[in-house]
């Protein structure tokens, strides 16, 4: 490994931040500048590390490894493997689209993206990707949780003063206080294993992969795994702790949205699996029950509050809470299928997300309000943004052809291995998801356009169809060609499955 | 060519001329009926040639011409369609291809070829006429028919079903041709389709049929299970038959072959007009002339009664030779009532037509009814001769009806009604060739003995029944005849005798050789046909030319029927029947002149016995009603579609109740937001401590420092020692 | 020669003296006059055990020397506040001083 | 050449979608280029199927034209092509009717290059069921198939057309659930979605054994039935019917065109293809109520369609009446499966899919053809047309004849072997249901009447609203449907030799 790649792409962003926040305040547009040579950047090596990665070999590319806290047994230890790939490309993708869709029009009319201090704005967004980035790539459990808590802080600042006046400081704390209580608890059980693993073995050490093998009691297992997986779980918005999300999509700016809901809900998926389930494989065996019950209740739940919510976001919100859940259920099955699905689902659910809250926010920009019922006729002004809509709402649909089919079909397989009824239970929320789908775009953008919009709307700009264009690019091909991402993921479960005693 | 080739190639020839002129020469009218008529003439000399042939075969019965190909591939085997000439077949041919063609003459006239286009004329309705200038004056003359064309296109068609019908040697072709006759007729009656009254009476005779037909369909489905085939010749074979007769059907106790003779004959009540089926006959009488003649006496009617022939060993199957079978005596029932009833009903009306239309339906009952009683030849015979006088009579009253629109058209007041007879009169010196053919078909009809056609076989079908002591069957028909006659001898005096009743009766005129020429063939045939069949015991008569006719069709049965013992009583019944009723007639209604003076117009026969009526209460509003009401509106949209919108709703009610009750009560309040409020009250709570001055906390901390200090000496001071 | 306890007694009075001054006093000033007799309490206290002590050894004389430092600067930030609070606020009196105070 | 050869049915599948993401890129505004176009490309795939269908070997057992690629690996799927009589017939009517269908819409001037592309998407998706012999992948297209429907109904159809569209997705989407469970639990069981597969090893579980905590047994029937709702909404069988007359009314011409030629036959072939070979002892236990929703099917569709007014409404609910003989002659298939009356039903409902296609193809397109004209589809308002447009009458009326099941057209032959087939499995339904075929005269009749006959309806005679004569680009739409129908009315051997060899080779 000549070209330390995984470094790279982690460090880009906040150096990246660093240069933004040099600039003067008023050099708004070298601000965006740079903020997008970075992403791109970023978007390159991500996609270089997705393509190079020797599925044959499997296991952990790319390693690194340097000391940082040798006392403590603590080193920057990066790595990706099957799980984790898809992901870093997709924090790449939604990182990509997230800044030019908030490249902002300073013409009073449009008034779109983020004309109120960018430099700030892109800053504390990189802080965020960076932290993003080290969680899907470190190898070192000590350095997982530093980077979590690297990206759930800026969430703070960029909801409070970017978000949505009315609910801004109320979400921003909210969303704050659930997730610093999550990783509390899960910091917790992490020292709780760090310590145990150092009597087991008399190593002191947070590599996970040395972790994996210490040997942790069934007892202690049982007793740690719902603490640690269900603190991290938070942030993957399981029920019944998924409340702060919905808030959260609400208050953001766009860009933020899409990152909340596109990788950092997914960071939270992925970091309960990294550590949970893949640590403490016999504590998820025996409390997958309520994993499931938690997920299929969030899968319901979630497709039923969408379906009567009259604001544009808080559906978007609470359909991936829904979405969500169904990753959730995909890890709780513990089996190939399912949590092949579930990492497929974690991408799919990832950039449809993404698309959903850029599209909504380029609404919300022009039209100044996401009450559905006040919107209409949106196809008139921005067809392109419309069809976008649709696609994401065909996969979110689970419809054939897209990658949400990709990624459910195998979780419910999953779910039918483990318990039927949960599978026949959690398949309503697919009928329910198109109804209100399919409503909401009837009236959205196909309904009769308000007159008090006649004229007003302008088309969404080059840049938000470029990143429309991106986001639908990937869930149609992964929709047709499952092989593009499907056997990549199949080598990370592999992996994990051989940590589950090869279930 | 062999006779099976031309036998194929018969149905042909119409068939082409309908997709000719339908495609090509429809603007061209003599093109069109050049196609049309010289098609009907090719099928004819087909018809001729083939039935010649017949005739020089020995047993034709045993050996008639057939040939079939592969149609349909079923399982492994195929289903195969093709042509049956059997004696029987070559008789109806004969007829059917005769009658074919001087329709298909007479309609050039009928339907006013080479008169000058009517000004007002529209596409749809009869034509009004045309005013032509000559010499100085304008008058008006008839027009010809605006849809000339088509009106010989579906001519054509039409005689293409009849043809396949009569030549098809399975019943799945002739159930073929049989419905696209039905949608001839459809097409026909609604010729002048404009007319709301043309209109529903094409709608009525297409329905009133297809309950029959889809009768009909489902014996043949059975037949076709139960047997395997629908080829005639390999159905009437013993074992088959046998078969058909021994196994029994759930359904009155009937044999197999009786039950599927029964739903065979269903759709012949519907297709010939029988009892309960036979409302809409009269009504077809809105179709121009040609074609009642068409329905009413050379195919479409024959048809069905051509269907019980043919079907006529699977319906005797289990026919011992006394004692008639449930499906029998139901057939002779049914033939045997119509006849009486209909003659009735055709008494008290006054259009020239529509006591024809009854007469037909009352004639036909005759023919079901000796089938019923297994006169198979007599109805056979019969058959064929009615075809020829009731041709003649409906070709004739058509010329009638011709030459009084003629005479309104003179006088230009279109209030007096061409068809009704009351306005007629004296016709015989106008229109003599229309009288004399007119005179002959309705004596023929009437049974006038010796030199009609219609006295030798309505007497067979008497002698028939007297013979194998059906009384009732015998009396009721005697009845009938009677009335036939005099409701014949009625018609003729009204129209013909006495003097015009009105203006437009004077300018009548005699029509065109066209129509005329028909006439004269079909009247010689209505004569001429009866000596094939003369009875050999017949005193008299009956040497002097052999029955060929019994010999010939007689041999398309299995077992020959032997010929029936003279016997008196039939002949004198009919011989006083036809004439009484004739000379009745004549001396009630020779100085009738008006409606008024008509004693018989009583208004249960006028109306028909209100079956119409009936009918609409019974079946049609009913019908409307469930599918209007009932399906569509509480079914459909009421009952399936109002479950359906439930869900809409249902999710919504569940989704808000699932956000405003747990997620928005408990998730949120109790666990997110709680836990914040519960932090802020113990922050709020603690603050005062805090006061901001100095001395306090020093205070505070001296104290806390002297206790500290106490608790130190003490521990010291004592509990080292112990320990 | 005076015994060592004298020193210790005049110590712990004049500590005890600053203390109550400090708890006392509501001048600003008088608080940080209390704050220094505390101090130099002290200082008589490290200077009397130095010299019972062993006198090679000069930690209790170095510490002395710390806290005068410590105590010079104390008073130059002490008096600097109190008296640009006096300039804001007209008045050195602890209580009145709350803007910090919620 | 050689790749034509290998290749046939993935291009016959796929070269509709690439057609319409080449008209993606044509330029923008030449609709008379984007129609054209659309309208080539979709003949490439008839003249593909011609080719196959006459290659095609009717006598030899099992699947030909077979083509295999991966595609799902990890959950055993691959995209596995194959065709027999039975889904060679639904591809030539597939392939057939969306060019005449294009070619039908020529009209449409409203946003032409997605409508075309939809229509073209539309017909992958639906050859994909035909052609699919991979369970997961027949779902997918079974699924994929409702989205450009759902937008052309949504977006180019009449006043109503939200409600319809959504009414049709949703009711078959959550039909297609039960079939989605059961896909999925196939899939568990046997690690493979291979159909060919699946045929034998589901039926080889024995009886006794469990699955998933349950005897096999009750497993099975649960199965049955997820597949029959799913395939019996589709079809549709009453009582599942009640989207179709909304989506038929409120599609665009061509959209019913194809919603009652081919979307319709999807669920029946879902029936031939899935549920006689994967469920035999079910499909013969539970013949009896199939059946019954069948002759239900058959009576009420006929009496709900002479109760109508709307002239679309009544040929939509004719597609109920007719498609009631199709599944009809399935459940006799099924009671009594080997026998030859079950192949002769089997015969009867194949060719009965592919005659509706026909006819009801034609049905829609006249009526779309003077909805154009006078903007109503209310019987009440036309009346006596026939004089102002001769042809169009003549044509209408053949069409109605075929429909009505007149003897000489396509429709008798199929309905005749659907009742021979039946009459001694399911006597006293096939009786019932005749009641249903007299009713068919009936409302075809009521059709005829209200629109061409009777007084003519001055206000289309002249001025502005004068009718004008069906046009040569709707005739051509109109003559290959009409020369199939009066074709196999008088000589189905050629097309019934195929489908009955694939019948007795089948089942």
């Amino acid at each position: 490994m000549d070209f330390p790649v995984l470094s790279v792409i982690t460090f880009t962003p906040i150096a990246a931040a660093l240069l933004i926040l040099l600039l003067p305040a008023q050099r708004k547009n070298e601000a965006r500048a740079v903020a997008l040579a970075a992403a791109s950047f970023a978007l390159i090596l991500s996609f270089g590390v997705y393509f190079n990665y020797d599925q044959a070999a499997a296991g952990y590319q790319f390693i690194e490894k340097y000391n940082w806290l040798p006392a403590l047994g603590i080193s920057l230890h990066f790595g990706v493997d099957g799980m984790s790939t898809p992901l870093v490309l997709l924090t790449g993708v939604v990182m990509f689209t997230g800044v030019l869709i908030s490249w902002g029009d300073d013409d009073k009319h449009v008034m779109a993206g983020i004309q109120d201090r960018p430099r700030e704005f892109f800053a504390f967004l990189f802080i965020l990707a960076s932290g993003v980035f080290g969680v899907f790539v470190s190898l070192d459990l000590f350095m997982l949780f530093f980077f979590y808590e690297i990206a759930v802080f800026p969430m703070y600042l960029l909801i409070a003063i970017w978000g949505w006046i009315v609910t801004r400081e109320y979400a921003a704390m909210k969303l704050t206080l659930y997730l610093f209580l999550g990783s509390v608890v899960s910091l917790v059980g992490v020292l709780v294993m760090y310590w145990v693993q150092y009597q087991n073995t008399g190593v002191l050490t947070f590599d996970m992969l040395e972790m994996e093998k210490a040997g942790f009691s069934q007892i202690f297992q049982n007793i740690w795994f719902l603490p640690v997986f269900l603190g991290f779980a938070v942030l993957g918005g399981i029920w019944p702790f998924h409340n702060w999300s919905p808030d959260g999509h609400v208050a953001a700016p766009t860009a933020v949205s899409m990152f909340h809901a596109g990788v950092l809900m997914k960071l939270g998926a992925f970091a309960a699996l990294r550590v949970g389930i893949m640590l403490l494989p016999q504590g998820a065996q025996s409390w997958s029950w309520l994993i499931m019950t938690f997920a299929a209740i969030a899968v319901v739940y979630g497709a039923y509050i969408a379906f009567v919510q009259t604001d544009f976001k808080y559906m978007v919100g609470f359909s991936s809470v829904s979405h969500m859940g169904l990753v959730m259920l995909g890890f709780s099955t513990l089996n190939r299928q399912g949590l092949l699905g579930a990492g497929v689902q974690m991408f799919s659910h990832g950039v449809m997300t993404a698309l959903f809250f850029a599209v909504v926010g380029m609404i919300y920009d022009r039209a100044h309000t996401r009450e559905i019922p006040e919107l209409g006729g949106m196809n008139k002004v921005m067809p392109f943004a419309a069809i976008g809509f649709i696609i994401g709402g065909l996969v979110s649909m689970g419809m054939p052809g897209f990658s949400g089919f990709i990624a459910e079909f195998p979780i419910f397989m999953g779910v039918w291995g483990r318990q039927w009824l949960v599978a026949v239970i959690a398949i309503i929320s697919i009928i329910i998801t198109a109804g209100y789908i399919m409503r909401n775009i009837g009236q959205v953008f196909f309904g009769n356009m308000p007159e008090k919009f006649e004229g007003h709307l302008t088309d969404v700009t080059v840049l938000d169809k470029i990143a429309i264009t991106t986001l639908c690019l990937f869930m149609i091909l992964i929709g047709l060609f499952p092989g593009f991402m499907v056997p990549l993921v199949q080598t990370g479960v592999e992996n994990i499955l051989r940590l589950l005693g090869g279930a | 060519m062999t006779t099976e080739a031309l036998i194929w190639l018969i149905p042909l020839p119409p068939v082409l001329a309908f997709f000719l002129i339908v495609l090509f020469t429809n603007k061209n009218k003599a093109l069109s009926h050049g196609l049309a008529v010289g098609a009907a003439f090719l099928s004819w000399l087909g018809s001729m040639i083939v039935f010649v042939r017949a005739l020089g075969v020995e047993h034709l019965g045993e050996h008639p011409f057939e040939s079939s190909v592969n149609w349909l591939p079923i399982g492994d085997t195929w289903f195969r369609i093709g042509v049956l000439i059997d004696p029987t077949g070559a008789a109806v041919l004969f007829f059917v291809s005769i009658t074919i063609f001087m329709i298909f003459l007479y309609s050039v006239g009928y339907q006013n070829f080479g008169q000058p286009q009517g000004g007002n004329d529209v596409k749809g309705l009869p034509p009004h006429g045309a005013t032509v200038e000559e010499h100085g004056h304008k008058h008006v003359v008839p027009s010809v028919e605006p849809m000339y064309s088509r009106f010989f296109a579906f001519l054509g068609l039409f005689a293409f079903g009849m043809y396949v019908l009569v030549v098809s040697d399975n019943l799945l072709t002739f159930f073929v041709g049989w419905e696209i006759m039905g949608l001839c007729s459809y097409l026909l009656i609604g010729f002048w389709y404009a007319k709301p009254s043309a209109r529903d009476a094409a709608v009525k005779a297409f329905m009133t049929t297809r309950i029959g037909d889809v009768f009909m369909l489902l014996g043949i489905a059975y037949l076709y299970s139960a047997t395997g085939t629908l080829s005639f010749r390999e159905i009437f074979t013993e074992e088959t038959l046998q078969v058909l007769a021994t196994t029994m059907t759930p359904v009155l106790g009937l044999s197999a072959a009786g039950l599927i003779g029964l739903l065979l004959f269903i759709g012949t009540v519907g297709k010939s007009a029988q009892f309960p089926l036979h409302v809409w006959l009269p009504d077809a009488m809105e179709g121009p002339t040609p074609v009642s003649a068409m329905i009413h006496a050379a195919t479409m009617v024959s048809a069905g009664v051509y269907a019980v022939i043919r079907m006529f060993p699977l319906i005797t199957a289990d026919f011992t030779g006394h004692g008639l079978t449930t499906t029998m005596s139901i057939i002779a029932f049914i033939g045997a009532f119509t006849a009486l009833f209909a003659a009735t009903i055709a008494v008290a009306q006054n259009d020239i037509k529509r006591v024809l239309a009854y007469s037909t339906i009352s004639q036909l009952g005759y023919m079901i009814a000796a089938l019923g009683i297994g006169a198979y030849v007599a109805a056979a015979f019969h058959l064929i001769t009615h075809a020829f006088f009731k041709a003649l009579l409906f070709l004739g009253s058509g010329s009638v009806i011709h030459g009084m629109e003629h005479g309104v058209l003179h006088t230009g007041n279109h209030h007096v009604d061409p068809q009704n007879m009351f306005n007629m009169g004296g016709l015989r010196r106008k229109m003599p060739i229309t009288f004399w053919t007119f005179l002959i078909g309705g004596f023929a009809l009437s049974g006038f003995p010796l030199i009609t056609a219609g006295f030798w076989s309505k007497d067979e079908i008497l002698a028939d029944a007297f013979g194998h002591g059906h009384l009732w069957v015998f009396g009721t028909l005697a009845i009938a005849a009677f009335l036939t006659a005099f409701y014949t001898m009625r018609q003729i005096t009204l129209t013909f005798l006495g003097e015009p009743r009105t203006k437009e009766a004077e300018h009548a005129q005699e029509t065109p050789w066209t129509m005329t020429v028909p006439l004269i063939i079909l009247s010689i045939f209505a004569i001429g046909y009866g000596w094939v069949g003369i009875p050999e015991h017949f005193p008299g008569l009956g040497g002097l030319v052999p029955n060929w006719f019994h010999e010939f069709v007689g041999g398309t049965l299995a077992e020959h029927p032997e010929a029936l013992a003279f016997n008196w009583i039939p002949l004198i019944t009919s011989l006083t029947v036809a004439l009484g009723g004739l000379f009745f007639g004549w001396l009630v209604y020779r100085n009738v002149n008006s409606v008024s003076e008509d004693k018989l117009q009583i208004p249960l026969l006028k109306n028909k016995y209100y079956f119409d009526e009936a009918y609409d209460f019974l079946f049609v509003k009913p019908a409307y009603w469930v599918a209007e009401t009932l399906v569509s509106r509480w079914m459909d949209q009421g009952l399936i579609d109002g479950i359906l919108h439930i869900f809409g709703p249902v999710t919504d009610k569940i989704g808000s109740f699932i956000r405003k009750y747990i997620d928005l009560l408990i998730v949120n309040e109790a666990v997110g937001d709680g836990s914040y409020k519960v932090t802020w009250w113990f922050g709020r709570n603690l603050r005062t401590v805090q006061t901001g001055r100095i001395q306090q906390y020093l205070m505070f901390a001296l104290f806390v420092f002297m206790l500290v200090g106490a608790a130190l000496y003490f521990y010291f001071r004592y509990f080292r020692q112990l320990a | 020669m005076v015994p060592l306890s004298w020193y210790l007694i005049l110590a712990a009075a004049l500590f005890s003296i600053g203390l109550f001054g400090v708890l006392s006093r509501r001048n600003a000033v008088a608080i940080l006059l209390g704050i220094e007799l505390m101090l130099n309490s002290v200082n008589i206290n490290l200077a009397a055990f130095w010299r019972y002590g062993n006198v090679l050894d000069m930690a209790g004389q170095v510490f002395a020397i710390i806290v005068f430092a410590v105590a010079a600067a104390e008073v130059a930030v002490g008096l600097a506040l109190v008296i640009s609070v006096y300039r804001k606020r007209n008045t050195v009196i602890a209580d009145d001083i709350d803007m910090m105070k919620w | 050449m050689n790749f034509i050869d290998t290749h046939l049915l993935s291009l016959i599948l796929f070269l509709p979608s690439i057609a319409a993401i080449i008209i993606l890129f044509l330029p923008k505004g030449e609709d008379k280029l984007t129609r054209w176009f659309a309208f080539g490309a979709s003949l490439i795939p008839f003249l593909l199927s011609l080719v196959v269908w006459f290659r095609f070997e009717a006598g030899q057992p099992g699947f030909q034209f077979e083509e295999s690629y991966v595609w799902y690996e990890a959950i055993g799927s691959s995209l596995h092509l194959g065709v027999d009589g039975l889904s060679l017939t639904m591809v030539l009517l597939t392939t057939l009717l969306t060019p005449l269908a294009i070619l039908a819409s020529f009209s449409i001037s409203d946003r032409v290059k997605p409508y075309m592309m939809l229509f073209l998407f539309l017909e992958t998706g639906m050859l994909g069921v035909f052609l699919a012999l991979d369970l997961l992948i027949f779902f997918v297209f079974w699924e994929v198939g409702l989205v450009p429907m759902y937008f052309l109904i949504n977006q180019w159809g009449s006043a109503n057309r939200n409600y319809a569209s959504l009414k049709f997705l949703i009711y078959t989407m959550g039909g297609s659930l039960g079939l989605l469970l059961a896909v999925q639990m196939l899939g568990v069981l046997f690690g493979t979605y291979d159909l060919l597969t699946l045929y034998q090893r589901w039926n080889s579980l024995e009886p006794g054994s469990l699955l998933l905590g349950m005897p096999v047994q009750t497993v099975k029937t649960i199965a049955f039935w997820a597949f029959a709702i799913a395939f019996a909404i589709k079809v549709p069988v009453w009582p599942f019917h009640t989207w179709l007359p909304d989506a038929h009314t409120e599609a665009p011409t061509a959209g019913s065109m194809i919603l009652a030629g081919v979307l319709l036959k999807l669920g029946a072939y879902g029936f031939l293809r899935l549920i006689l070979p994967l469920y035999p002892f079910e499909a013969k236990i539970f013949a009896g109520a199939l059946a019954l929703l069948a002759t239900a099917a058959i009576v009420f569709g006929a009496f709900g369609s002479y109760g109508q007014t709307d002239f679309k409404r009544l040929v939509a609910y004719s597609s109920v009446n007719h498609m009631g003989f199709v599944v009809l002659g399935i459940a006799a298939a099924g009671l009594a499966s080997g026998t030859i009356d079950a192949n002769i039903a089997l015969n009867g409902a194949i060719l009965q899919m592919f005659n509706h296609g026909l006819s009801a193809a034609g049905m829609f397109f006249l009526v779309g053809v003077i909805y154009e004209r006078t903007h109503t589809r209310n019987l009440e308002e036309f009346g006596g047309l026939f004089p102002l447009v001769p042809v169009y009458g003549g044509i209408l009326i053949f069409t109605s004849m075929a429909s009505l099941g007149l003897p000489g057209l396509n429709g008798f032959i199929s309905e005749f072997l659907v009742v021979r087939g039946s009459w001694p499995i399911l006597t006293a339904y096939t009786a019932i249901s005749m009641l249903g075929l007299l009713f068919t005269g009936a409302y075809i009749l009521k059709g005829i009447k209200k629109v061409l006959h009777g007084p003519l309806n001055e206000h289309w005679a002249h001025g502005e609203h004068k009718l004008t004569e069906i046009n040569t680009r709707e005739v051509l739409v109109m003559a290959p449907l009409m020369v199939l129908i009066l074709w196999i009315g008088l000589w189905p051997g050629w097309i019934l030799n195929v489908i009955n060899k694939a019948v007795g080779m089948l089942f």
